[in-house]
């Protein structure tokens, strides 16, 4: 496990792209909050998986990789989606299962897909996306393309058959393809150790000849430069990678969760170390966010979520005489 | 006493663990979590760790691993968190647990039993709305039950724990919240047999699991117009009470089968198909059959129903062969 | 030219190969063993360890990443070594290949084709003999082909691999023996719809894959008794082509299904349910079904002949119906 | 990987031991080689797969075990059957199909099962036998038993998922069973490095926090010796263990291979390891095993086998109207 960021260094980033990660993990954080607020309302339904305190993960990752690289995803997938500019009505509009949606309202909160983004979703088999990502990886090797496929999944997931044969195989085929291992420390109320032998997971990892590290999760920057590293050997041709990114979810694993798994003071403890305040504290104190610029995203943010919304709630549901479309291709019109 | 469904299916759970100290419990957050669907709420603290085991997201390995217990001494209960997990484990079902007594000629049963939620109806999608029920079925060595009725999510963990060979059990999703009476002390409930659950004159509608109080409720309204519906439960998909669905399509002369799964491919195909090979020629029109839209479960709410067989649907269909 | 079905298999992959560069097979031992039925022998050596990939012993991740590779452009044929094994790799299929389309509402189709070989008959037990199609036909998403001619095995993989959809190919393991004419050049075989075989009057028999044969055995030994039957070969399991089997028994009244898979919740089932369900009011006698004995595949030579279809049972069940 | 035991140092053994373990090694030998003859005579049906050039591995760990501790192993286990101790007579006749075969002919050469001697298979899915002897264990942790359970498996089943999970699980739980990985180099026609991105097997398994080690797999006394270490560890409480016993089969994968991804050479080169030649003249030399005793047991082996041939022949064919008794278990009589 890395140590946490020092916080008062001061991030080697610019003014520009301080903010731009402040304000994608922010633009996460107002979506998820009005999303549980949405579903109380019973204006979403079905299963909501919140990634609130994990932001870091999505946004730093995501801003390494090229508009035309691979991203596979899992069931706590809205701020994947986001930080990879899906735009937030639709996704909004898919949780309210209206055709706008990005999935036309027949995927959900959990099955958020985006062909013009090459976002593959949206699975909800844990560890099911694994493999999707692997031939994603090869196919961008056949084609010898410089694309790379990156898939995201939580530390659950590596208990699973699938991540094992998955790791294998990009290994043996030194495949274009990030892992990217969100350690959030529980799988649903499964503490890691009581699902892995091995709670190092980039050690775990590693044993696949596969160069993996362990990173801070909670601290953007860090999970940038880290996913840049990686990225940049991944798409050199160095074969796949694995990013073990320490977080903490503060919500509930679902909105059935009455949490009975995990003490409130160790949820009260990680929040002191959200990701969001923190980020913009050290922006501020190395001068390249102002108070005001820091309202000024705010406002943005809270605009674009209430458009978002509103783009929902003016979609449109699709008549039942449509149900059993997209079973099967439909010849181009 | 009033209970729900969830509640009766953890006081079977209870109970064996009480009646019996070779059975355990294991599952993915069935212990600390108290439960995906919180069926096994406050086992843990019951009866310890060492009973109520949290395993790992490897639905293949304690799957197998239970089926190794089972041959081993034990009585394992293993709950598959939803069908829709199972194919991973499949494997070991079918290969395993389903043809060890055949392959090794009599010599090695495996007293296993798994439990698993199925079905639609709660806006999961795709991925998580499968009834696949027929696909465990179709397997010789396996028995497979589906408990409709309170007394049957109480009342069949015990038999199927006493059977000797694995048991599959299905509860649907949608059950759990069903109130109702029960008498306590509870009798085991046979995991053999079909029952009938409402008698009438004029058409049988056969359904099992989250289908059944529809249909009763459909049998309901269709009699307030005249129509006479007997109901039968089958309780057991495999193997299939043939005898009790051929005694009641052979009075009414007509059937209609409701099954939440897929048209193609599905139980209800078997069981039109019996009906047929057994009382063709008492039959006054085709038997009908209710299935799910064959699509890939929809999130959208009104897709969602419309994929599944609501009271209205069953309603319009038996009508259709009532009147075929 | 003389040729058989293992070589027709082969000569069609390899045009597949020819034809387009996003072609490529992966499978367990496909390239340097050369198959395990011998059927992609010497491909490695004319296409090269890039586009004949040997994949470890992970059926899971590999037909997984069939599915990634077809999403991101490519046209991967995937061999299962056998559908015994196809478990292990059943989740991809069914929550990934199959329900993707839909679930992205329309945005990813997924252009995979997987091949496996079925069925029983070499005595090799309860592990190795399974024929699961009805599992995969029962699946909304797929297409599921059961070539079971030469013509077939030769020109139905170019149609799946040109289906912007997942197609299962199953070929049965006893037909990689035999040997035909084939025409060359080959025209590519349809993906949807069944054939009549044979023609005839009394009785349909409706059969796919490795029951064809011995379903025509029969015929014209049953012809030599004046009982004229038509066969019927169902192709595609995926979509079923009703209509084509319904209108052949409404000519002859009576129907047998012949299938190989166990008989509960069988695919035979399902045309069974769908004859009445079509010409009910034509049809002289219940159709009738003869599939595998309900049992896990026994070693020993008498049990497992016993146990599946052979020409006799067909001909005795075939004389059942029309004497019924 | 470990290097060869020292052909030169006697082995140490008393005089029985060593007659016991050669005899054990030669049994097998010629058990598969008549079992070869006969499937050229059709006598045996279906896959057949020897273990040809492996025996020392069955002999050397299975004389490390209890009777009451349960074994598992794969399709190619005539060898562990016959090394359990299962007499070779029902071996034969299961392979025959006859009823008088251990696993009443139902089975055949993939199925040989015994209950009285906790031989649980004769599995034919690659890998699944290992949750089941994880399950095995599992039962005589929670019985307080001081029985283990050992499992074989080739390595080509490393890289399933099955494996994965059941490792890990065995390491979480801290369960009695060892694992016995008989690396052959091939798994049909692919080669390890075709198989797995680490080729140091022992490595592999140590990172799920399991004790690993690998062995000369050709000599029974090395196997033997690291067995029962392992079996002792395991035994006392220390949880699974993992061994890759280092071998290599000289025969095809099965009856029907043609053996198109080896060289000749390279088998000639392992032949020149046989284990049982080498033992026997180790024994020799240490003046274990005189000319005599060689001939004897050979002598008492042929018989062996001619009498588990002439069982096999003299039994009884099942009638059809059996077909379906053990599909569910039947009431005592
Ligand atoms: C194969 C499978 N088993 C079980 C589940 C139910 N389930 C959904 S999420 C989850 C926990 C996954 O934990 P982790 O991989 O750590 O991801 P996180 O939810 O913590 O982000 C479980 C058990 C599932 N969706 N798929
Ligand atoms: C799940 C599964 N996939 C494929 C096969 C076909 N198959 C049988 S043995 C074998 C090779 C296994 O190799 P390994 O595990 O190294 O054992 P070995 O045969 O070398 O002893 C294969 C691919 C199978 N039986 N099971
Ligand atoms: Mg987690
Ligand atoms: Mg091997």
């Amino acid at each position: 496990m890395s140590t946490p960021a020092a916080a008062a260094a001061p991030p080697a980033l610019t003014a520009d792209e301080g903010r731009l990660l402040y304000r994608g993990m922010l633009r996460i954080r107002r979506f998820e909050e009005k999303s549980a607020e949405l579903y109380t309302q019973e204006k979403i339904r079905g299963f909501l998986h919140l990634y609130i305190g994990e932001e870091a993960v999505a946004v730093g990752v995501m801003d390494t990789l090229r508009p035309d690289d691979a991203v596979v995803a899992t069931y706590r997938e809205h701020g994947h989606a986001l930080a990879r500019d899906v735009p937030a009505g639709p996704v909004m509009a898919e949780m309210f299962g209206k055709v706008e949606g990005c999935s036309r309202g027949r995927g959900g909160s959990m099955h958020i897909f985006d062909a013009q983004r090459r976002f593959y979703g949206g699975n909800a088999i844990v560890g099911g996306g694994l493999p999707l990502a692997v031939g994603l990886a090869l196919a961008e090797q056949m084609q010898g393309s410089s694309r790379i496929a990156v898939c995201f999944f939580g530390e659950g997931a590596m208990a699973e058959g699938e991540f094992h044969e998955s790791m294998n195989l990009a290994a043996l085929w030194n495949l274009p393809v990030l892992f990217c291992c969100e350690n959030n420390l529980y799988a649903m109320g499964t503490a890691l150790g009581r699902s892995q032998s091995e709670t190092d997971l980039a050690l775990r990892a590693a044993s696949y000849q596969v160069p993996a590290w362990a990173v801070d999760g909670m601290d953007v920057v860090a999970v940038r430069e880290a996913a840049q590293r990686a990225v940049d050997a991944v798409r050199g041709g160095g074969g796949p990678y694995f990013l073990e990114l320490l977080t903490y979810r503060f919500r509930a694993h679902s909105m059935f969760d009455a949490e009975l798994y995990r003490e409130k003071s160790e949820v009260e403890e990680w929040k002191r170390r959200d990701p969001i305040p923190a980020f913009a504290s050290r922006l501020e104190a190395a001068g390249l966010l102002s108070a005001a610029d820091r309202e000024t995203v705010g406002a943005e943010v809270e605009a674009e979520i209430e458009a978002a919304v509103a783009f929902a709630e003016a979609g449109t549901i699709e008549p039942v005489e449509e149900l059993t479309r997209f079973v099967y291709s439909e010849a181009a019109p | 006493m009033s209970i729900t469904y969830r509640e009766a299916v953890r006081e079977a759970i209870r109970e064996a663990l009480h009646a019996d100290p070779r059975v355990f419990l294991m599952g993915e957050d069935v212990g600390r979590y108290g439960g995906c669907y919180a069926v096994t709420k406050g086992l843990l603290e019951e009866f310890g760790p060492e009973r109520i085991r949290d395993t790992p997201l490897s639905e293949g390995a304690f799957v197998g691993a239970g089926i190794g217990a089972a041959l081993g001494g034990m009585r394992p209960i293993v709950e598959i968190m939803t069908v829709n997990f199972s194919m991973l484990a499949l494997d070991q079902v079918v290969n395993t647990a389903a043809t060890l007594l055949h392959m090794s000629g009599g010599q090695f049963n495996v007293p296993i039993v798994i439990r698993m939620v199925t079905g639609g109806g709660r806006q999961l999608a795709a991925q998580h709305s499968h009834s696949l029920e027929n696909w465990y079925a179709h397997v010789p060595g396996l028995k497979v039950v589906a408990p409709a009725t309170l007394a049957d999510a109480r009342g069949m963990l015990a038999s199927a724990l006493a059977d000797p060979d694995p048991v599959v059990i299905f509860e649907h999703v949608l059950l759990y919240g069903e109130t109702g009476e029960l008498a306590a002390p509870m009798t085991a409930a046979p995991i053999h047999g079909a029952a009938v659950r409402r008698t009438g004159r004029d058409i049988t509608i056969v359904a099992h699991g989250g289908m059944l109080t529809r249909a009763l409720a459909a049998a309901e309204r269709l009699s307030a117009d005249g129509i006479d519906v007997e109901v039968v439960d089958l309780r057991v998909l495999r193997p299939l009470d043939t005898a009790t669905i051929l005694e009641s399509v052979a009075r009414t002369r007509r059937a209609l089968v409701v099954d939440e799964g897929w048209r193609s491919g599905s139980l209800a195909a078997e069981v039109s198909a019996r009906i047929m090979e057994g009382v063709f020629r008492e039959l006054d029109a085709p038997v009908g059959r209710l299935c799910s839209a064959e699509v890939p479960m929809p999130y959208a709410r009104q897709l969602e129903q419309a994929a599944i067989p609501q009271v209205a649907d069953i309603i319009t269909a038996a009508r259709a062969v009532v009147e075929g």
